[in-house]
């Protein structure tokens, strides 16, 4: 049997699906938020999902639209502040996975959330930062949701918003981050994965109907593909609970 | 005592607390967070007063701080995140005002922004952090070495130390204090002896209000002084560290207030097409800046459908199975 | 979910905890501060326990601290106060401590305490401030080169350095971090989802909780999710950060709970005198501690009269009218 | 008519007289906590009473005998911790005056609080800086409480606590501190004040029935005593407030 199903319910359970029980997911909008509550609901019942807003577990009978909405703050374990939500994704007791979005990324996971152009007078201004490069700099790993296009997957980034592996190998850890790093790249395409001694991305997992070649063709870089197996598509059960009960009102499903 | 005699010298209009505390070239900071409890009254106020040159600091704005932006009030901005969730991802006036170049701006992160309203806040003058190293945001000053002299501006962006506590390599990022003229806060609760009651998240609110020379607060209610000091572990701020207050029934929208009202997705919708178009746009600020007269005359122009809409569920705190398309 | 599900894995015994948490030489921070929420039956434990060797952090600490040392738990100690109160300005056992050379000693202030100990719990390596200069805090180091070496021990007392955001002179105190092997609470309510509700002051508690490897929590009461969930902006700690829970009502007599019950006059009175002298001191720890078998006992110790007197009024949070001579 | 008071009660009184409206006063223990409560109940109103362990203006319908004591979380307008108390005692924008005790005291209201003898091995050992060191840093003036004997108003400290006018002039704000110092000292025997240039102790004010003899010879260095004058010893209502009002329950008065 085939399922029809969007890109974005695609990448949020390919996401959601790297969550273990006990992480402490930090969510950013959109499909990210989606992924976040999809991985509480299906796969890791005892995973805290919350927002650098300070809301902590909130019920989420409805998907929030932003990370400071009102939704955020129902029904939560917690509700503080920026400062006590940064301290809880660097805190060294916790295993904190962040969901985050990018216009650009590099082949060691570094994302661009800023601007394309010169800096100062940039063609294009994005939003900055927000908490971006805070939840880079502190989690213990960082899966990014990108549109796989050449333009997003750069060579050389614009701007160094959030960093990744950095310039690979142990150069992370040499900056004085003591954790963390990218863990997977879940696009509308696939899932990247990195390599464990390079830190370089390469290819995990293509969707099914998608080719390994259309990925390197929309992929800046040259990206190993040696170890690249089709992705397990979403069951019913995980659309069920996603369409129903993660995102009832089909605000971010349907895209 | 009289009623709201403790707070009589701070109960003021919207005209009045934007005239006596905010001038031309004040470093403003902005309470709230993207779509959530902007002091949107407040904004408008200071547009309608043709307040200029404006040093904005914030961490992650959209609403208040876009349309400040669009309505040229802004020269210099120190921020995290320009955006209104998924309303704008981008807030609209601010991508515009960027790539032509129209303010200077300085980038940070959301924890380095509250770091130093901490530091503000603690009266210290710089704070250490590992957040950012390696990045770009190390990389490039957004401010010139002209406006590096101006107050109110810090000498550097940030320094970079060596841990004196460890002979180990460890770099440390030391972030400057900030302590801005005035913060300006839209909230829930003032009591009668004006204590801030705030529900919900408070961002980076308190450290705002702490770090600064002057703080103006709206609310939605002014509630007893019994009610408010029955459970004094729920506030927020104490009354002295307040100048002005007015009460101004969503005094946030189109943001939204939890408990009170949710965000209005019909405007923000609007206002992002609108927002795009420079014509649209100052017909927008015509309309619901410059030709409203009074808070009540902006509330009509919402409609009373639409304010009922956005109510908050009072338990659950936001509008349930609000269209929010 | 059945009841308690959520935290089945944190509930344990007093027994189990200490045994599980807390070793010979542990760093040990204590919550409370002088005669108000010390965690008592923990520290009756720890000693039941013949726990040697710890090294307290504390800001301002009273009867736990004093018993501690008393009982000779205790080698190594960083601190701002050791008093309680009215009762004994300086508490008696850790005033003989020092004036015979029994233990290793730092002397900080308050907010330079809880300033490390908010470090600690940001995660920063240190923290900024201008307390304490000219003072002799900033000319004596307690601590010796070699304890100095030790874990947890910081590698020298604090660090002085030119504010590098102006060119004027401008002296900076950079206090160490503090990250505790275990703190110890103990808290009002405590959710069946872990969630922690302190009422009333909360002092350096909840900066401890998170500057610690591991935190117990007594509590006076554990309450359904659906209560604790229900206004989050009132609670104190989300469940993470906590790694044993016991429900220990009157957990922190002899000194008070806020909304629970006040400290007991009689016995701070007594202890006081009873402290000063070694034969009668330890005669107390038999009769108080070490003959104790259960928590059971222990209250009927203090006998159901006096409970009943020290029981707060649940809206002042305090016995009012309690004789407190 | 002449009214018998005790000596606790004519320093609370004289102490009190300092505060003014709008005052945000730092309150400790004892003939402090007395005087704070009674200055906002008899001589400044707008006053705000707050405590180092982050109660704010508590309604104080009985007196603390802590300054962690339950009475001092009731009715606040807030009630914080300590990094929020002190954060507002060195707040630039308030007016704070904070009282404190001390063992020893010199001649420029630097204060004593930790031991006596050899730090490391002390004759004496007392409670040590509490929140007294970062008062003394941050307040806007601190008035001092002491028993005035010679032993306590000394040429030298043994340790030096807490800060007041450091070496005299403008030895304090050189040493980074941008504000504040000792105000007075308040003592069983009268009230001392400090000069304006050289931030030397000097005699301002002597009780009713003590000479100024009496102070000299209980003083452990030279004081100057040009300036004293008799001070004005409590009224019946001042008595009444105090008694009735503040201590009711008479823990503090009666000493």
């Amino acid at each position: 049997m085939s399922l029809n199903y969007s890109d974005n319910e695609m990448m949020a359970i390919s996401a959601g699906r790297f969550i273990k029980d006990g992480d402490i997911v930090f969510a950013g909008t959109g499909v990210s938020m989606l992924a976040a509550t999809a991985a509480k609901r299906i796969y890791a019942p005892k995973a805290v999902v919350f927002f650098e807003t300070g809301g902590i577990d909130p019920s989420l009978d409805e998907i929030p639209m932003a990370v400071s909405d009102l939704r955020v703050m129902s029904g939560t374990c917690l509700n503080s502040g920026l400062i006590e939500a940064f301290s809880i994704v660097g805190h060294r007791k916790l295993h904190t996975i962040a969901f985050l979005g990018a216009a650009q990324i590099d082949k060691y996971g570094n994302l661009n959330t800023t601007s394309i152009g010169n800096y100062f007078r940039p063609k294009t201004r994005f939003s900055g930062s927000g908490g971006a490069c805070d939840v880079a700099s502190f989690a213990s790993g960082v899966i990014t949701f990108m549109q796989h296009e050449k333009r997003r997957f750069v060579e050389k980034l614009d701007y160094l918003t959030s960093v990744g592996w950095y310039k690979g190998g142990d150069s992370r850890r040499k900056l004085g981050l003591v954790r963390g790093g990218a863990l997977a790249v879940v696009t509308n395409l696939g899932v990247m994965g990195f390599d464990e001694k390079t830190k370089e991305m390469y290819l995990d997992q293509y969707y099914p109907g998608v080719s390994i070649k259309t990925i390197q063709e929309n992929t800046g870089f040259d990206i190993d593909v040696s170890r690249a197996k089709e992705a397990i598509p979403p069951t019913e059960e995980e659309l069920m609970i996603l369409r129903n009960e993660v995102d009832p009102q089909r605000l971010i499903c349907k895209a | 005592m009289a009623k709201n005699a403790e707070i009589s010298d701070k109960l003021m209009t919207l005209e009045a607390a934007v005239k006596k505390f905010i001038k031309n070239g004040s470093q403003i900071s902005l309470g709230g967070f993207t779509i959530v409890r902007n002091p949107m009254a407040l904004t408008y106020e200071i547009i309608r007063q043709g307040i200029k040159d404006l040093h904005i600091v914030c961490h992650s704005h959209g609403q208040a701080l876009d349309v400040l932006i669009g309505a040229g009030c802004v020269k210099r901005l120190e921020i995290a995140y320009g955006g209104s969730g998924r309303y704008a991802p981008t807030c609209i006036r601010f991508k515009k005002a960027i790539q032509q170049g129209q303010i200077e701006f300085e980038d940070y992160s959301n924890y380095q922004m509250s770091l130093r309203f901490l530091a503000g806040a603690l009266n210290i003058p710089f704070i250490p952090t590992k957040s950012g190293l390696g990045s770009d945001l190390l990389n490039y000053e957004g401010f010139s070495k002209e406006v590096r002299k101006e107050r109110k501006v810090a000498s550097k962006k940030f320094d970079m130390i060596q841990n004196p506590f460890t002979e180990e390599k460890d770099d440390v990022v030391l972030l400057p204090a900030l302590n801005p003229d005035v913060t300006i806060l839209h909230v829930q609760y003032v009591g009668e002896d004006g204590t801030i009651r705030i529900k919900g998240l408070t961002f980076a609110d308190i450290e705002q209000a702490k770090s600064a020379d002057y703080v103006i607060v709206t609310c939605e209610e002014i509630v007893p002084r019994s009610f408010i000091r029955l459970d004094p572990d729920q506030n927020s701020l104490p009354p002295f560290f307040v100048d002005a207050i007015v009460k101004v029934p969503y005094g946030a929208h189109p943001t939204g207030c939890y408990g009170f009202y949710d965000y209005d997705p019909k405007h923000l919708n609007m206002y992002r097409v609108i927002a795009e178009d420079d014509e649209k746009f100052k017909k927008y600020l015509d309309e619901w800046v410059y030709d409203i007269k009074t808070h009540e005359d902006y509330l009509n122009k919402v409609g009373a459908e639409m304010l009922i809409k956005l109510k908050a569920n009072p338990i659950l705190g936001y509008a349930v199975g609000l269209d929010r398309r």
